[in-house]
């Protein structure tokens, strides 16, 4: 399986644990991706704060490139996905009015390709160590299932494909009512009360299940979690202390990849009692 | 000339047995395409009788008058009532004209 | 076809009050047609004395002086079913005799427009004339029929319809799927108005049943398919065994005793209620494999979930004391000839998983309204109880529709809970509250307990909190305030869909149906017809509605079935008729007639069932050979009126005009034009036709070959056709009529539809006005001679 | 927007908005002021700017209107009339991708920390230390 890769803003930076667990596990995994050097910023929710016209024009570049390598589009931060998913719709509506067939592939996130494309039959067959004995909480935040959930078909209130992905590396996943509220990240640089407030909220109720970490699939979710845990449980003034990993991380450590190469050293809140916990067994 | 199938609005008789023009065509050139329209499948041997213009509910077919005569942009469109038929000739200079025959015998 | 016979007519112009001569030369007119082909008579019937004038015509027909009637002048309807069935009580069939009615063709009291008048009545009078020689004597089929009738469906309302159909003394079949009657009113556990127990509404009817030897029940059952046409359908019914005799069990429970399974109570958390199951097996299963049937105990004898039993027990055969164990009973097929059916299939509720964010099927304490109605008492620790309304209806991610019981249920619901937990807290989450009528009395009961609150708001998600209670948070929408509210249990009120039996049955009786799924019927003309004749729809399988309405619109459709129960069926003989010898079997007729009358026979041409035809004559439209006619409007009669009209009688600029009318709507708004003195322009002639739908292109073409500077077609407005797509079929033909103007170089324009509804005299005046300048600017048509 | 009118007033986007109440208002009153053709009023809706973009109300709007593209519609024709200004975090994003094309996200943190904090511009100095110490900030 091949795939045009978009990085995005965030995975060269905060998120670059994101995206070296990523890259790690992806020859593991059997997917090959192509990463294009000059892709441009999507425009998150700001374009489209901003002027419609820069909104639309942002994604067009990356689309594009897709089209002329004829693969589809993988992105690994749902924000990137949503605004390249709305442009190509765009696209195609304008398209099915010319009523010619889409030159445009298809835009993928993460979930979609590990859930769909590749299956969880396909993965299992490739994992190596077992993680049983850690409870994992999947969170989904908001962009990895609204509006457009992953694989097209799963549930926007209830999805279950994380938790599929978890069960297989042998790790126990929690149910997770929470899992589709929005961590407040979009909000952190503007209104940081508010988006630690609803963050917060998410770790509160996460901490009753008392989970040996966090699983995410967005960098700004993980952010929020886990770069923003202090200041939340400083503004909670409690204990938190939950280890947020990316499911490529976990899958990474399913498949018995170096923890450096996964960038686990790179997480804030600390990791130790999970890896603990997992080389024990 | 041969005659031509407005695709869109050819439906095929509803692609059920034959299409009226099919049937009605003296020479067998009809047929239902793949795409479930109606195509002359040997425009050579048409003889440009009109028939499957006529007989067409949907008025899809047109077919154009020989070269020999009027040029490609002539046409002789006919309607039919009930029992009458009015034919309009639009020669190739868009010269219009037009031609009303009540049929022999009764309706039915 | 009948022998030909020369037509003799006589012309009788009713001139009473000088009603015509005030108008039109009738001194000039009456020679004219005296000497017109066959035409025998030419009068003027003298003003009043209207019974001299009967019987003096009654003389004459049987005299042999003429054999068919042209009446020319204003006959209310009244007195034209008097002439028709004096004159057919004299020997003159009633189909022998056309009506010109000049007034409604805009011939008014204008004296200085009686010359043109004149000459627009002769025109009239000629039209009139060229269909009255080609009218035929008709008399009304008759087909074979029997006074059995199959209902569908053994709820509420099929229960109503086979007790209104038996105490009519016909022959019932009721099949049922279930292995006993009642359907999903058995299941409840109240009924609104009157918060009574249902089983009491439903043992009223049983006993009704009960006492009858004309209704034969057959539970355990469904329809497999159906051959024939009203008067006589052949349904094969498909009985699954009940492995228990009928006739001979009488209940008595020894078998239970026996019986080696023993099975769990079928729970789903603490509320967890028996619903219905999906399987015949599963429902009619309590605690052992052999038990009473389910949901009520009618019919009496027990049923055995076979899969259930061990392998080669035989213990209840040989503890039953009447014998009537039947362990090896087979599958039966049964073959009924009936008159008519009834399908009273009735609903399902709607899967709530679906509506995911109230969490139900996730969450214990999160349960259906339906669940709520087998909750005897709520347990003691129940404090705060939640209600959220439309939980999947009026929402276009689930049902578009209102499902119409759901408030009254949950207020219902509301009143039996508070009566046994007086101190319960009830929250409804609610849009509208929707109790019509005298419902608002069960509202404002409500209303007034104490500890009932009612929040207009619906709540986006349910989360469990850590105490188990679920959280609620609403924006309350008349304060503007943010509610955060915990409940104990939760009731979502589901909607209602049609019932899987209600899809089986619309697919073995090809019934349509609505985008909701439901049967779809023409409010309020004919309100039970399923677009299949001698199939009539009644209950929830219409669509959501209460008891009441169930059981009325159930006893509406056995009203209206009795028609057809009889020996013999009478048909209006204005069918449609093939002439094979013109048919290519393109099927079209087939394809459009919007109530499935068509057949093929055994070679392949269409053969309409007179018995399922509506007489629309949407076919006569529809055929492109003109192979098909209605009679008493054939393509012939109507063809011939259509040349009669010769606009040469106006100048070369006044454009003439040719309207069809839709029998239904647009034919009694004109003539009510006529009565109010509206100003109907003398351009105009109007042809009324049975629905519009039955408008052949031909007959435009011809209108238009012949001279009409233009065409109007006037339809019902969209879905009130009587005939449910008359408009819609004239449209689709009268589109592709006009793209052939159109490479015709002429103006498409000429062709107008239009849709009329019955009061709509003064817009079709105005429209009329308003195409005749159109045309005007137009110029004349270029066929016009 | 022409669906504007097609809105019941359920309130189940404000029901699931994370931050309804944050500002004192909710979608559905900012609904219901364009249905009553307050049009300038919804436009100067503190709401606007907490709104997280979560699709939240869009995904469960009974009605099927896209809540969330009306409330970012109503963000840039407040621009567009020049009534309001967007926060500093919006222009700074913007300057970047005009002149660089991509984000620095640390930058933006910082300029906006800035903009927003001119006095404490090192709030965030532990966290920024964290970041580049595992190397999320180059």
């Amino acid at each position: 399986m091949k795939y045009l890769y978009y990085p995005g803003c965030s995975l060269k930076g905060t998120a670059r644990d994101f995206e070296e667990s990523f890259k790690a596990i992806a020859p593991d995994l059997g997917i090959e991706i192509e990463e294009p050097g000059d892709w441009g910023c999507c425009g998150a929710t700001v374009a489209k704060s901003l002027s419609k016209e820069l909104a639309e024009r942002l994604p067009l570049k990356t689309l594009e490139q897709a089209a002329k390598a004829n693969r589809e589009l993988l992105t690994l931060c749902p924000n990137c996905y949503l605004n390249h998913q709305q442009a190509l719709d765009r696209l195609r509506k304008d398209e099915t009015a010319k009523a010619s067939p889409s030159r445009f592939p298809d835009v993928k996130q993460l979930l979609d390709v590990l859930g769909f494309d590749l299956g969880p039959e396909e993965i299992k067959r490739r994992l190596v160590c077992s993680l049983a004995g850690i409870k994992v909480l999947p969170y989904y935040g908001c962009l990895t299932v609204r509006p457009f959930p992953p694989g097209g078909t799963e549930s926007r209130e209830n999805p279950q494909i994380m938790e599929k992905l978890i069960a297989l590396t042998g790790a126990k996943p929690l149910s997770f009512p929470d899992k589709v509220d929005c961590c407040g990240g979009g909000l952190l640089l503007t209104k940081e009360k508010v988006a630690l407030k609803l963050a917060g909220r998410i770790l509160k109720v996460a901490r009753r299940y008392a989970p040996d970490c966090l699983v995410v699939a967005c960098p700004l979710c993980h952010f929020m979690l886990d770069g923003k845990q202090n200041a939340i449980e400083r503004e909670l003034g409690e204990k938190i202390r939950i280890p947020v990993l990316y499911i490529t991380q976990l899958l990474g450590l399913a498949l018995g990849v170096d923890h450096i190469r996964l960038g686990i050293n790179r997480l804030i809140t600390s990791p130790r009692g999970l890896l603990g916990k997992f080389t024990r067994n | 000339m041969p005659p031509k199938v407005d695709r869109e609005k050819c439906d095929g008789c509803k692609a059920e047995n034959e299409p009226l023009c099919e049937q009605i065509c003296p020479g067998d050139l009809f047929t239902l395409g793949e795409d479930k329209k109606a195509r002359c499948r040997m425009p050579r041997d048409c003889w440009d009788c009109m028939s499957c213009v006529k007989i067409c509910p949907k008025g899809a077919l047109e077919t154009r008058v020989p070269y020999q005569i009027g040029y490609h942009q002539a046409k002789l469109i006919p309607l039919m009532g009930t029992n009458s038929i009015t034919w309009t000739l639009i020669d190739l200079n868009g010269k219009v004209e037009r031609f009303h025959y009540i049929n022999r015998g009764s309706l039915d | 076809m009948s022998l030909k016979v020369t037509p003799k007519i006589a012309i009788f112009f009713a001139n009473e009050g000088d009603e015509l001569s005030q108008s039109v030369d009738l001194a000039a007119l009456v020679p004219r047609f005296s000497r017109a082909k066959n035409v025998s008579c030419c009068e003027v019937l003298p003003g009043g004395g209207a019974g001299k004038n009967r019987e003096d015509i009654i003389a004459k027909y049987q005299q042999g002086m003429f054999n068919r009637i042209l009446w020319v002048g204003r006959f209310s309807p009244e007195q034209r079913r008097n002439w028709e069935s004096d004159l057919a009580a004299a020997g003159l069939n009633p189909y022998l005799q056309e009506w010109c009615d000049l007034r409604e063709q805009g011939i008014y009291h204008e004296k200085d427009l009686r010359e043109l008048q004149t000459q627009k009545a002769m025109i009239l009078i000629q039209m009139s004339l060229a269909r009255t020689r080609l009218l035929e004597p008709l008399e009304p089929l008759c087909l074979p029929g029997t006074d059995a009738v199959l209902v569908v469906g053994g709820g509420t309302a099929g229960l109503h319809a086979v007790a209104a159909l038996a105490q009519a003394k016909k022959k019932v079949y009721l099949i049922e799927q279930q292995s006993a009657v009642g359907g999903k009113v058995a299941e409840l556990g109240r009924l609104y108005p009157r918060i009574c127990d249902p089983h009491c509404g439903l043992d009223f009817i049983i006993q009704k049943i009960r006492k009858t030897k004309s209704v034969e029940i057959h539970t355990l059952s469904r329809v497999v398919a159906v051959e024939g046409g009203p008067g006589n359908f052949f349904v094969r019914v498909l009985k699954a065994p009940r492995y228990v005799d009928e006739e001979r069990c009488n209940a008595c429970g020894e078998c239970r005793k026996v019986c080696p399974v023993v099975l769990p109570e079928e729970t789903s958390g603490p509320y967890g209620c028996q619903h219905a199951p999906e399987t015949v097996c599963e429902s009619t299963f309590r605690k052992c494999a052999i038990s009473p049937p389910w949901p009520l105990n009618f019919p009496t004898a027990y049923v055995i979930a076979r899969p259930l039993c061990p392998p080669h027990c035989r213990k209840c055969e040989k503890a039953c004391p009447s014998a009537a164990v039947l362990l090896d009973q087979p599958p039966t097929e049964l073959t009924f000839r009936v008159g008519a059916m009834l399908v009273t299939t009735g609903w399902d509720p709607y899967a709530l998983a679906k509506v995911e964010e109230y969490g139900y099927g996730r969450y214990p304490n999160v349960i259906s309204n339906l669940e709520m109605e087998q909750q005897d008492a709520l347990p003691g620790e129940i404090r705060e109880v939640g209600f959220i309304q439309c939980a999947g209806s009026r929402d276009e991610r689930h049902l578009d529709y209102c499902s119409a019981v759901c408030c009254s249920v949950t207020l219902k619901q509301v009143l039996a809970l508070k009566e046994k937990n007086p101190a319960v807290r009830c929250y409804i989450f609610y849009q509208d509250i929707r109790t019509p009528g005298l419902g608002e009395e069960l509202y404002q009961r409500v209303k007034a307990l104490e500890g009932v609150l009612f929040i207009r708001a619906n709540p986006a998600v349910v989360r469990p909190r850590q105490d188990g209670r679920l959280a609620l948070r609403v924006e309350d929408t008349f304060s503007g305030k943010e509610l955060d509210l915990s409940v104990d249990l939760l009731v979502l009120a589901g909607g209602l869909i049609p019932s899987e039996g209600t899809s089986e049955i619309a697919d073995v009786l090809k019934l349509p149906r609505n985008a909701e799924g439901f049967f779809e019927s023409h409010l309020p003309c004919h309100s039970e017809e399923s677009q299949r004749t001698g199939i009539r729809v009644g209950g929830t399988s219409r669509g959501p509605m209460g008891i009441d309405r169930a059981i009325e619109t159930a006893q509406q459709a056995a009203l209206d079935v009795l028609p057809f129960l009889q020996e013999t069926i009478e048909v209006t003989p204005t069918v449609p008729v093939l002439n094979l010898s013109k048919c290519d079997k393109c099927k079209r007729c087939m394809e459009e007639c919007p109530f499935g009358s068509f057949l093929f026979d055994a070679e392949g041409f269409s053969q309409v069932d007179l018995g399922r035809c509506r007489q629309c004559g949407g076919c006569m439209g529809t055929c492109p050979l003109l192979a098909v006619s209605r009679r008493h409007s054939t393509i012939e009669q109507l063809a011939a009126q259509v040349r009669a009209v010769k606009p040469s009688f106006l100048a070369r600029e006044e454009p003439v005009l040719l309207a069809f009318l839709c029998a239904n709507d647009a034919y009694p708004a004109v003539r009510r034009a006529a009565e109010l003195g509206l100003s109907i322009p003398l351009n105009v002639f109007h042809i009324t036709v049975p629905c519009i739908g039955a408008v052949n292109n031909a007959l435009i073409a011809d209108a238009l070959a012949f001279g009409s500077d233009g065409v109007l077609i006037a339809g019902c407005r969209d879905g009130q056709c009587h005939y449910i797509k008359g408009n819609q079929l004239i449209k689709t033909r009268g589109d592709d009529l006009k793209a052939k103007l159109q490479s015709m170089i002429m103006d498409p324009r000429r062709v107008r539809l239009t849709n009329l509804e019955i009061r709509d005299s003064r817009a079709y005046v105005e429209l009329i006005h308003s195409y005749l300048k159109e045309l005007k600017e137009m110029g004349p048509n270029p066929f016009r001679a | 927007m022409e669906r504007i009118s097609a809105c019941v007033q359920c309130g189940r986007c404000s029901a699931g908005c994370p931050v309804a109440f944050e500002s004192g208002q909710s979608p559905r009153q900012i609904i219901r002021l364009l249905q009553l053709d307050q049009r300038g009023e919804a436009r100067r809706s503190p709401l606007l700017w907490f709104c997280a973009t979560c699709q939240a109300c869009s995904t469960r709007c009974p009605r099927g209107l896209p809540v969330l593209e009306i409330m970012l519609a109503l963000r840039r024709e407040g621009q567009e009339l020049g009534e309001v200004r967007a926060p500093a975090f919006y222009r700074i994003f913007r300057q970047m991708i005009e002149k660089s094309g991509r984000v620095s996200e640390w930058r933006l943190g910082f300029k906006s920390a800035l903009c927003r904090f001119p006095r404490r511009p090192l709030g965030q100095a532990l966290l920024f230390l964290q970041l580049w110490r595992r190397g999320k900030i180059r």
